[in-house]
C-alpha cells in the first residue's frame, strides 16, 4: 500500500477533466453534468450555511444576557425562523445528497450520468428559486413564525412574510423531490455490470433511503404549505379555528413530513461515515446487510413516529402512545449501524486522518444527540422537555453534531476527488478538533438548561440561567471558529493543493478508479467499469502485521 | 430491438430499454409523489368529514351533481381517448394519434370550462368561503341545524382540492397543446413513443384524482332529493 | 431560590416520579454512550497503524453478534417505554374531586379564574395538597402552560379544552411559561405559581373582592344577563331543558346518541347549539357565539356547575 | 418494438401494448361504475354510504391504474413502486384518523381507563 505523500509524489493533475472541459460561464449556469451540478449546490448551500450562522452568531450573542436588550422581540424572533428554515430546508436538507450524493452516485455505480441530467438542473434551479424567496423574505423584512410554521399563529395572527416563506420551503421541496426521484432511477436501471444491490457502497443504500423519504414525505409538507398560503391570502380556510378548523391537524400533515426529514438529514451522512470508516480501518465493514438494510428500516419505520412532536399538543393520548412505542423502535436500526461501525475498527488498521477525525467526531456528538432523542420520545420525560431548551441540544447534537460533521467528513474525505487537489491536512485535523470541542461547550450547556426549564425561543429568560447561556455562547465562538478554517483552506487548496492523484487514501470504490476530477463522462468511455469484487475488498498488507 | 433506434438513445444510457424503463419509472415516481400531495389534501377532508359528518352532508349536497355528473362522464371519456392515443402511438397510427389527442384536449377544456361555471354559480350564491360567505340551504329542512362555520370548512377544502385538480388539469392541457406540435412535426412513431405514454400516465392519474373527488364532494347523501 | 445548577426546583407528586424517570433514561443511556466510546477508543488505540496488535481474522461478519445487539436494545426500548408511558398516563388521570381553576391564554397573557370567580392575571395561588385541575382555551393562537417546577406541561388550544392537572407538594413561588411559540411577546408570557400552605390560602382567596362584592357570582350573573335563566329554569315558559343538576349526567339527543354533559358540550351547546340536540326540544336556542367570549364561557359553565348543588341541597 | 400483440418477457423488453378493445371494455365498466356510485348516492344506507362511495371509487382507479396505466402489464419494479404509492397514502390517513377517533380520550379523561 502507498501513503499519501507517496501517492500525490506521483500524481498529475489530469488535462482533461470535467472542471476543464470548458470554461465560459453559461457552460456552468446551464450543465447537465452531475458533476458540476454538485458544484453549484456546493456553492450555494455554503452560502446559505454563512447565512444561517450569522443568524446563530445574532442569536448567541442575544442570549448572552437575560434582558433581552441587543434585539428586540420581534428581530429576535425572525431571527430564529430565518436561522432554523436556512439551516434546515437550504443547508441540511440539500447538504449531502445534493452535493457530495449528485457528485458521487453515478461515479459509485459506474454511470455516466445520474438518469435525467436535465431533471437534476431543474432541481438546482428549483433550490435557487426557493433560495430567492428565501432572500426576498428577508428584504422584506423576515418571518417570525418559527421553522414550523404552527397555524393559526402562522396563518392568521402573524404580521410578517409567512406567504413567501412558505413558498420558499415549496420550491425548495419540489428540488429535493426531484433530486430523490433521479436518485432512484439511477440506482435501479443504471448499475454497472456487476453491481449487484449488494456490491453497492453503503453511501448509495443510504441515499436510496432518503430519497425513498424525499418522494414520499415532502409532497405532503408542500400541499399543506400551499393551504397555509391559501389561507393567508383568502384570509380563511382549512386550519381556521374560528369556522372550526382543527390546528393540530396542521401539526400532523406538517411532522408527516418533518419528521422523515430528520432522517433525511442523518441517513446521508451515516452512508458517509460507512465509506470513511472503512477506508481509514482498512477493512470491510461489519455486517454490511445489516448496515444496507437499517437504512432503509429507519426511512420506512421513521414515516411511523411523527405524532411524538406533539405529546403536549392536545392529541389523543392513544395516538401518543402508538407514536411514542414506534418511536423507540425506531431507535434499533440507529443503534444497529452505530455498533456495526464500532466493529469495523476491530482487527483494523487505524489511522487519523482529517476525515476519520470528522468521522469519529460524528460517533461521538451522534450518539449523544440520538440518545437524548429517546429521552424525549419518552412521553413521561418530554412533557417536561418539550418545547424547552432540552430539544434545541438534542436537535444541534443530531443535525449539527451528526450531520454537519458527516457532511464536512465526506467532504474533507471526497474533495480530493471533486477538485483533483489536496487541502492542508493538518489544518483539516485542527478544525475537526476545534468543531468538537466547541460544539460541546456549545449544546451540552443547553441540556443542563432545559432540564431546569428554559423554554425555547425566548430571548428574555431567567436570570438563574446565564451562566450556562454565557458558557453556551463561548463554545459557539470557538465552533464558528473550526467553520471558518475550512472556509479558507479548501478555496486555497483549489489553487495552491498539490495534485491529489486518482486515488490518494488508497480507498476502494469505482469513484477512486477514475481520474481526479473525473471526465466529463466519469471514466474512460471505451473502457467502462465492471464490478467483479464486493464493497470495501481491503485488504491489510500481511507485512504491516505485528511480531505477536 | 434497440438497434433500430439507436439514435434516440441518450449517450449516458446503454440502450432504448434502459432509457425506456428509466423514464417510466421516473413517471411512477413522480406519480407516487403526486398520490401523497393530493393525499395530505384528502386526508384533511377525512378528518373534517369523521369530525362533522352532517355538515359535510349538508354542504356536500350544495353541490350541482348534473354538472359534477357531467364533469365525470367527461373526464372518464377523454382517459379512454388518451389510451386510444397511446395505443395509436405504439402502433404508428399518426392520424388517430392526432385526432385521439385533439378530442383528449377538447375533452379536458370542457371538464375545466364546466368548472368555471360551477365556481361561477357558487360566486354568485355568496358560498365563497370568506367574511361574505353566506349559506343559503337548498335542501329544505333535510339537513337542518347544521352550523354554517363548519359548511364554510367544507367549501374551502372543496375550492382547494378542485382547484388544485383543475390546475393540473390546465397543466396537462398545456403538455397536450406541446404534444400535438411534436406529433404535427412527425416527432412521434412506433419506435418513439414515450413522450406519449408518459403524458397518458400522467392525465389518467388526473382523471384518478376525480374519481375520488366526485363521490366524496358530490355525492354524501343524496336521498334528500328523492324526498321532493 | 433557584441556585441549583443540576436539578430544577421540584413541587409537585408528579415531579419526583418524573425526575426517576429522566434519570433512569439518562444512566441508560450513559451506559450505552460510554460502552460504545470506549469500544471505540479503545480499538482506536490497540488497531491503530503501526500497532503490533494481532490482525488475523477467520470471519468478518458475525450474526449472532448482529442478532444479540439487535434483540437486547428492543427489548430494553420496549421497557423503557413502558415505563415512560405508565408516568404519562398519571398526567392524564384527573383525580377525584380535584378543585378546578380556568385558564384562558391570550397573547401575551395568562388569565386564570377561580372557582370563587376570583380572577388573576399571569399569577395563580394555588393551596398545597390540594389536587387543582385546569380547564384551559386559548382566544387566539396556540399557548403552551409550563410550569417547571411541577413537570407539567400543556398546549392550550383556541376552540377546544385541553386539562392539565397537579398537585403542589411545597409552598412556594414558582415560574410559570408559555412555551408554545405565540408571537411577539412570547418570552414575556410568563408569570408565576404560588402555593400557599391551606391557611394562607384560604386568607388570600379571601382578601381583596371586587368580585365577590355582589351577591350574584360572575356565572350567575352572565346567566341572568343572557336570559338563559328564561328557557332553562324549568317553570313553565321554559322551552329549553332544566339545567340544573344536570352537570356530569347523561343526555339522550334527537339523534339518538346520548352523550355526558361536560365541559366541552356545554361550550359547543353554547357557541353552536343546533350541533346536537337535546331529544324533545325544537332548535330555538340563539346563537352565543359573538356575545360570550371564551373567558365568560368558563364563568357560565362554572355557574352550570354550581347548579347541581343547589339542586341537590332542595 | 414489435408491432403485434406483444407480451411482455421477463427481461421486461417488450412493450406491451394493449388493445383499443380492453380499453374499450375498461371504459364501459367505468361507466357502470360511475352510474352505480351515483345510484348508491340516493339509497341511504346509513354509516355504510362512506364505504360503499370510497370501495367503488377504488375499483374504478384500480382499473384505470392497471389497464389504461398498463401497470398490469409493467416490471414487478413498478408495480411494487405504484403499490408503494398507494400504501403511503394509507399510512398517512391511518396514523392521522387514529388521532382523531380517539380524542375523547383526551378531552375527557375519564374515558380514557
Ligand atoms: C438529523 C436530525 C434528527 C435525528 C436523526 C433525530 C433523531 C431522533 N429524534 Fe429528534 N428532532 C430533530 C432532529 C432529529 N432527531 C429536530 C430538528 C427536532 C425538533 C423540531 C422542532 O420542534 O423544531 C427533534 C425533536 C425530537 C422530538 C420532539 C421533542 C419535542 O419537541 O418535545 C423527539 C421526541 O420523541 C425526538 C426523538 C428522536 C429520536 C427517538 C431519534 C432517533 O432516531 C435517534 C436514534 C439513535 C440512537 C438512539 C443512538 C444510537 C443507539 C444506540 C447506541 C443503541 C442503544 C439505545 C437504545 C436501544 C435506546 N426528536
Ligand atoms: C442544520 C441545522 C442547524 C445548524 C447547522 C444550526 C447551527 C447552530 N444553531 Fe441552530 N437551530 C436550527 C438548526 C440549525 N442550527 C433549528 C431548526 C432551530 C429551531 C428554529 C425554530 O425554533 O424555529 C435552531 C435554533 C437555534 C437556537 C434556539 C433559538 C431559540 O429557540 O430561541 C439556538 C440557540 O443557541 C441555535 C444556535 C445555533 C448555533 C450556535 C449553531 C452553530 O452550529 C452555527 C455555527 C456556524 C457559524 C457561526 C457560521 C460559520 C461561519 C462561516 C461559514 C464563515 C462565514 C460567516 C460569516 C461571514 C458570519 N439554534
Ligand atoms: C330561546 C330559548 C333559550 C335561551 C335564551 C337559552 N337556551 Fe339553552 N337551550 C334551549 C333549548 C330549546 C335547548 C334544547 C335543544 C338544544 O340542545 O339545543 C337548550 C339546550 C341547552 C344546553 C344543553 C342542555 C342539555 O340538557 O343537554 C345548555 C348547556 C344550554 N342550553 C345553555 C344555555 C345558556 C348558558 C344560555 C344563556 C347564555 C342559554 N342556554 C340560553 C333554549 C334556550
Ligand atoms: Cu403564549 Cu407563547
Ligand atoms: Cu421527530
Amino acid at each position: 500500500m502507498h501513503t499519501i505523500a507517496e501517492a500525490q509524489r506521483s500524481a498529475v493533475f489530469p488535462e482533461v477533466n470535467y472542471l476543464s472541459a470548458r470554461h465560459t460561464v453559461a457552460s456552468w449556469l446551464f450543465t447537465v453534468d452531475h458533476k458540476r451540478i454538485a458544484m453549484l449546490y456546493l456553492v450555494t448551500i455554503s452560502i446559505m450555511f454563512a447565512l444561517g450562522g450569522s443568524f446563530a452568531a445574532l442569536i448567541r450573542l442575544e442570549l448572552l444576557t437575560p434582558a433581552g436588550d441587543l434585539l428586540d422581540s420581534d428581530t429576535y424572533n425572525k431571527v430564529f425562523t430565518l436561522h432554523g428554515v436556512i439551516m434546515i430546508f437550504f443547508f441540511l436538507i440539500p447538504s449531502v445528497p445534493a452535493t457530495i450524493g449528485n457528485f458521487l452516485i453515478p461515479l459509485m455505480i459506474g454511470c455516466k450520468d445520474l438518469a435525467f441530467p436535465r431533471i437534476n438542473l431543474l432541481s438546482y434551479y428549483l433550490y435557487l428559486l426557493g433560495a430567492t424567496f428565501a432572500i426576498i423574505v428577508l428584504v422584506r423584512g423576515g418571518v417570525d413564525t418559527g421553522w414550523t410554521f404552527y397555524t393559526p399563529y402562522s396563518s392568521t395572527y402573524a404580521q410578517t412574510e409567512v406567504f413567501y416563506a412558505t413558498m420558499a420551503a415549496f420550491a425548495a421541496g419540489f428540488s429535493s423531490i426531484l433530486t430523490g426521484l433521479n436518485f432512484i432511477v439511477t440506482i435501479h436501471k443504471m448499475r454497472a455490470p456487476g453491481m449487484s444491490w449488494f456490491r453497492m457502497p453503503l453511501f448509495v443504500w443510504a441515499h436510496y433511503a432518503t430519497s425513498l423519504i424525499q418522494i414520499l414525505g415532502t409532497p405532503v409538507v408542500a400541499i399543506t404549505l400551499v393551504l397555509l398560503a391559501t389561507e393567508r391570502i383568502w384570509g380563511v380556510g382549512i386550519f381556521n379555528p374560528n369556522i372550526g378548523g382543527d390546528p393540530v391537524l396542521f401539526q400532523h400533515l406538517f411532522w408527516f413530513y418533518s419528521h422523515p426529514a430528520v432522517y433525511v438529514m442523518i441517513l446521508p451522512g451515516m452512508g458517509v461515515i460507512s465509506e470513511v470508516i472503512t477506508c481509514f480501518s482498512r477493512k470491510r465493514i461489519f455486517g454490511y446487510t445489516f448496515v444496507a438494510f437499517s437504512s432503509l428500516a429507519i426511512a420506512v419505520i421513521g414515516f411511523l413516529v411523527w405524532g411524538h412532536h406533539m405529546y403536549v399538543s392536545g392529541q389523543s393520548v392513544f395516538a401518543g402512545i402508538v407514536f411514542s412505542f414506534i418511536t423507540f423502535l425506531v431507535a434499533v436500526p440507529s443503534a444497529i449501524k452505530v455498533f456495526n461501525w464500532t466493529a469495523t475498527l476491530y482487527k483494523g488498521e487505524i489511522t487519523f486522518e482529517a476525515p476519520m477525525i470528522y468521522a469519529f467526531g460524528f460517533m461521538g456528538l451522534f450518539l449523544v444527540g440520538g440518545l437524548t432523542g429517546i429521552l424525549l420520545g419518552s412521553m413521561g420525560a418530554d412533557v417536561h422537555f418539550h418545547d424547552t431548551y432540552f430539544v434545541v441540544a438534542h436537535f444541534h447534537y443530531v443535525m449539527v453534531g451528526g450531520m454537519v460533521m458527516a457532511f464536512m467528513c465526506g467532504l474533507h474525505f471526497w474533495w480530493p476527488k471533486m477538485t483533483g487537489r489536496m487541502y492542508n491536512e493538518t489544518l483539516g485535523q485542527i478544525s475537526g478538533i476545534l468543531v468538537f470541542v466547541g460544539f460541546n461547550l456549545t449544546f451540552m450547556p443547553q441540556f443542563l438548561v432545559g432540564y431546569l426549564g428554559m423554554p425555547r425561543r425566548y430571548h428574555v429568560y431567567s436570570e438563574e440561567w446565564q451562566m450556562l447561556n454565557v458558557m453556551s455562547t463561548l463554545g459557539a465562538t470557538i465552533l464558528g471558529l473550526g467553520y471558518i478554517l475550512p472556509a479558507i483552506y479548501f478555496p486555497w487548496s483549489l489553487f495552491k493543493g498539490a495534485p491529489a492523484g486518482d486515488n490518494p487514501w488508497d480507498a476502494k470504490g469505482l469513484e477512486w478508479e477514475t481520474t481526479s476530477p473525473p471526465p466529463t463522462f466519469n471514466f474512460d468511455e471505451e473502457n467502462m467499469p465492471v464490478v467483479t469484487e464486493e464493497a470495501y475488498a481491503y485488504v491489510i498488507e500481511r507485512n504491516t502485521l505485528g511480531a505477536r | 430491438m434497440a438497434h433500430a433506434s439507436d439514435s434516440l438513445v441518450a449517450h449516458h444510457f446503454e440502450d432504448i430499454d434502459q432509457q425506456n424503463e428509466s423514464a417510466v419509472l421516473g413517471m411512477w415516481l413522480f406519480l407516487a409523489q403526486e398520490i401523497l400531495f393530493f393525499g395530505g389534501l384528502f386526508a384533511a377532508y377525512f378528518v373534517y368529514r369523521v369530525k362533522y359528518p352532517d355538515a359535510w352532508a349538508a354542504a356536500s349536497s350544495e353541490l350541482d351533481i348534473y354538472l359534477g355528473g357531467f364533469n365525470t362522464v367527461v373526464l372518464l371519456v377523454s382517459s379512454f381517448t388518451m389510451a386510444v392515443s397511446v395505443n395509436a402511438a405504439q402502433t404508428g397510427k399518426q392520424q388517430r394519434l392526432m385526432m385521439g389527442m385533439l378530442v383528449t384536449l377538447a375533452l379536458g377544456l370542457t371538464f375545466v370550462v364546466v368548472k368555471f361555471f360551477e365556481y361561477k354559480a357558487k360566486w354568485d350564491h355568496g358560498m365563497i368561503p370568506g367574511s361574505g360567505f353566506v349559506y343559503h340551504s337548498t335542501t329544505g329542512d333535510y339537513f337542518a341545524g347544521v352550523n354554517p362555520d363548519q359548511i364554510q370548512l367544507f367549501f374551502c377544502l372543496y375550492f382547494v382540492m378542485t382547484g388544485m385538480h383543475a390546475l393540473h388539469m390546465i397543466i396537462g392541457a398545456g403538455l397536450l397543446l406541446w404534444l400535438l406540435a411534436l406529433g404535427y412535426n412527425g416527432h412521434f412513431g412506433p419506435h418513439r413513443f414515450m413522450k406519449v405514454e408518459l403524458f397518458g400516465f400522467y392525465w389518467h392519474f388526473v382523471d384518478i384524482v376525480w374519481v375520488f373527488l366526485f363521490p366524496m364532494l358530490y355525492l354524501i347523501d343524496r336521498s334528500w332529493m328523492l324526498q321532493g | 431560590m433557584f441556585e441549583n445548577y443540576l436539578m430544577p426546583e421540584s413541587a409537585s407528586t408528579i415531579a419526583p416520579r418524573v425526575d426517576a424517570l429522566i434519570w433512569v433514561l439518562t444512566g441508560m443511556s450513559a451506559f450505552f454512550f460510554f460502552a460504545v466510546v470506549a469500544a471505540l477508543a479503545f480499538l482506536a488505540i490497540k488497531y491503530r497503524k503501526g500497532s503490533d496488535a494481532n490482525r488475523d481474522l477467520a470471519h468478518p461478519d458475525n450474526d449472532a453478534l448482529e442478532i444479540t445487539w439487535t434483540v437486547l436494545p428492543t427489548i430494553l426500548a420496549v421497557v423503557m417505554f413502558v415505563v415512560s408511558t405508565a408516568i404519562f398516563l398519571q398526567y392524564r388521570q384527573i383525580p377525584e374531586g380535584a378543585s378546578e381553576i380556568y385558564v384562558t391564554g391570550k397573547q401575551w397573557m395568562w388569565k386564570l379564574q377561580h372557582p370563587s370567580g376570583k380572577r388573576e392575571i399571569n399569577s395563580l395561588h394555588v393551596p398545597v395538597g390540594v389536587p387543582i385541575k385546569l380547564t384551559m382555551t386559548s382566544e387566539d393562537v396556540l399557548h403552551s402552560f409550563f410550569v417547571p417546577a411541577f413537570r407539567v406541561k400543556q398546549d392550550v388550544l383556541p376552540g377546544r379544552y385541553t386539562t392539565l392537572w397537579f398537585e403542589a407538594t411545597k409552598p412556594g413561588t414558582y415560574h410559570l411559561f408559555c412555551t408554545e411559540y405565540c408571537g411577539t411577546d412570547h418570552s414575556r408570557m410568563i408569570g408565576s405559581v404560588t402555593v400557599l400552605e391551606q391557611a394562607d390560602y384560604q386568607r388570600w382567596l379571601e382578601s381583596d373582592d371586587s368580585v365577590m362584592a355582589s351577591n350574584l357570582t360572575p356565572g350567575e350573573a352572565l346567566y341572568a344577563k343572557h336570559g338563559c335563566v328564561t328557557c332553562h329554569d324549568g317553570g313553565d315558559a321554559a322551552r329549553g331543558p332544566m339545567l340544573a343538576g344536570k352537570y356530569g349526567t347523561e343526555e339522550t339527543l334527537n339523534s339518538g346518541e346520548t352523550i355526558i354533559i361536560d365541559d366541552e358540550y356545554i361550550r359547543e351547546s353554547i357557541y353552536n347549539p343546533q350541533a346536537k340536540l337535546v331529544a324533545g326540544y325544537a332548535p330555538l336556542m340563539p346563537v352565543f357565539k359573538n356575545l360570550i367570549n371564551e373567558e365568560e364561557l368558563f364563568l357560565l359553565i362554572e355557574h352550570i356547575k354550581s347548579m347541581e348543588d343547589t339542586e341537590a341541597s332542595n | 418494438m414489435s408491432d403485434t400483440t406483444a407480451t411482455h418477457d421477463d427481461n421486461g423488453h417488450d412493450h406491451h401494448i394493449v388493445s383499443v378493445k380492453a380499453y374499450g371494455m375498461v371504459i364501459s365498466a367505468l361507466f357502470f361504475l360511475m352510474f352505480l356510485t351515483v345510484f348508491m348516492a340516493f339509497v341511504d344506507l346509513g354509516s355504510l354510504n362512506p364505504f360503499i362511495a370510497l370501495a367503488i371509487a377504488v375499483s374504478k382507479a384500480v382499473l384505470i391504474v392497471l389497464i389504461f396505466m398498463n401497470v398490469w402489464f409493467s416490471t414487478r419494479l413498478t408495480q411494487i413502486f405504484v403499490a408503494g404509492g398507494f400504501f403511503w397514502l394509507l399510512i398517512l390517513f391511518g396514523m392521522i384518523i387514529i388521532d382523531f377517533v380517539s380524542r375523547a380520550m383526551v378531552t375527557n379523561p375519564q374515558a380514557w381507563e
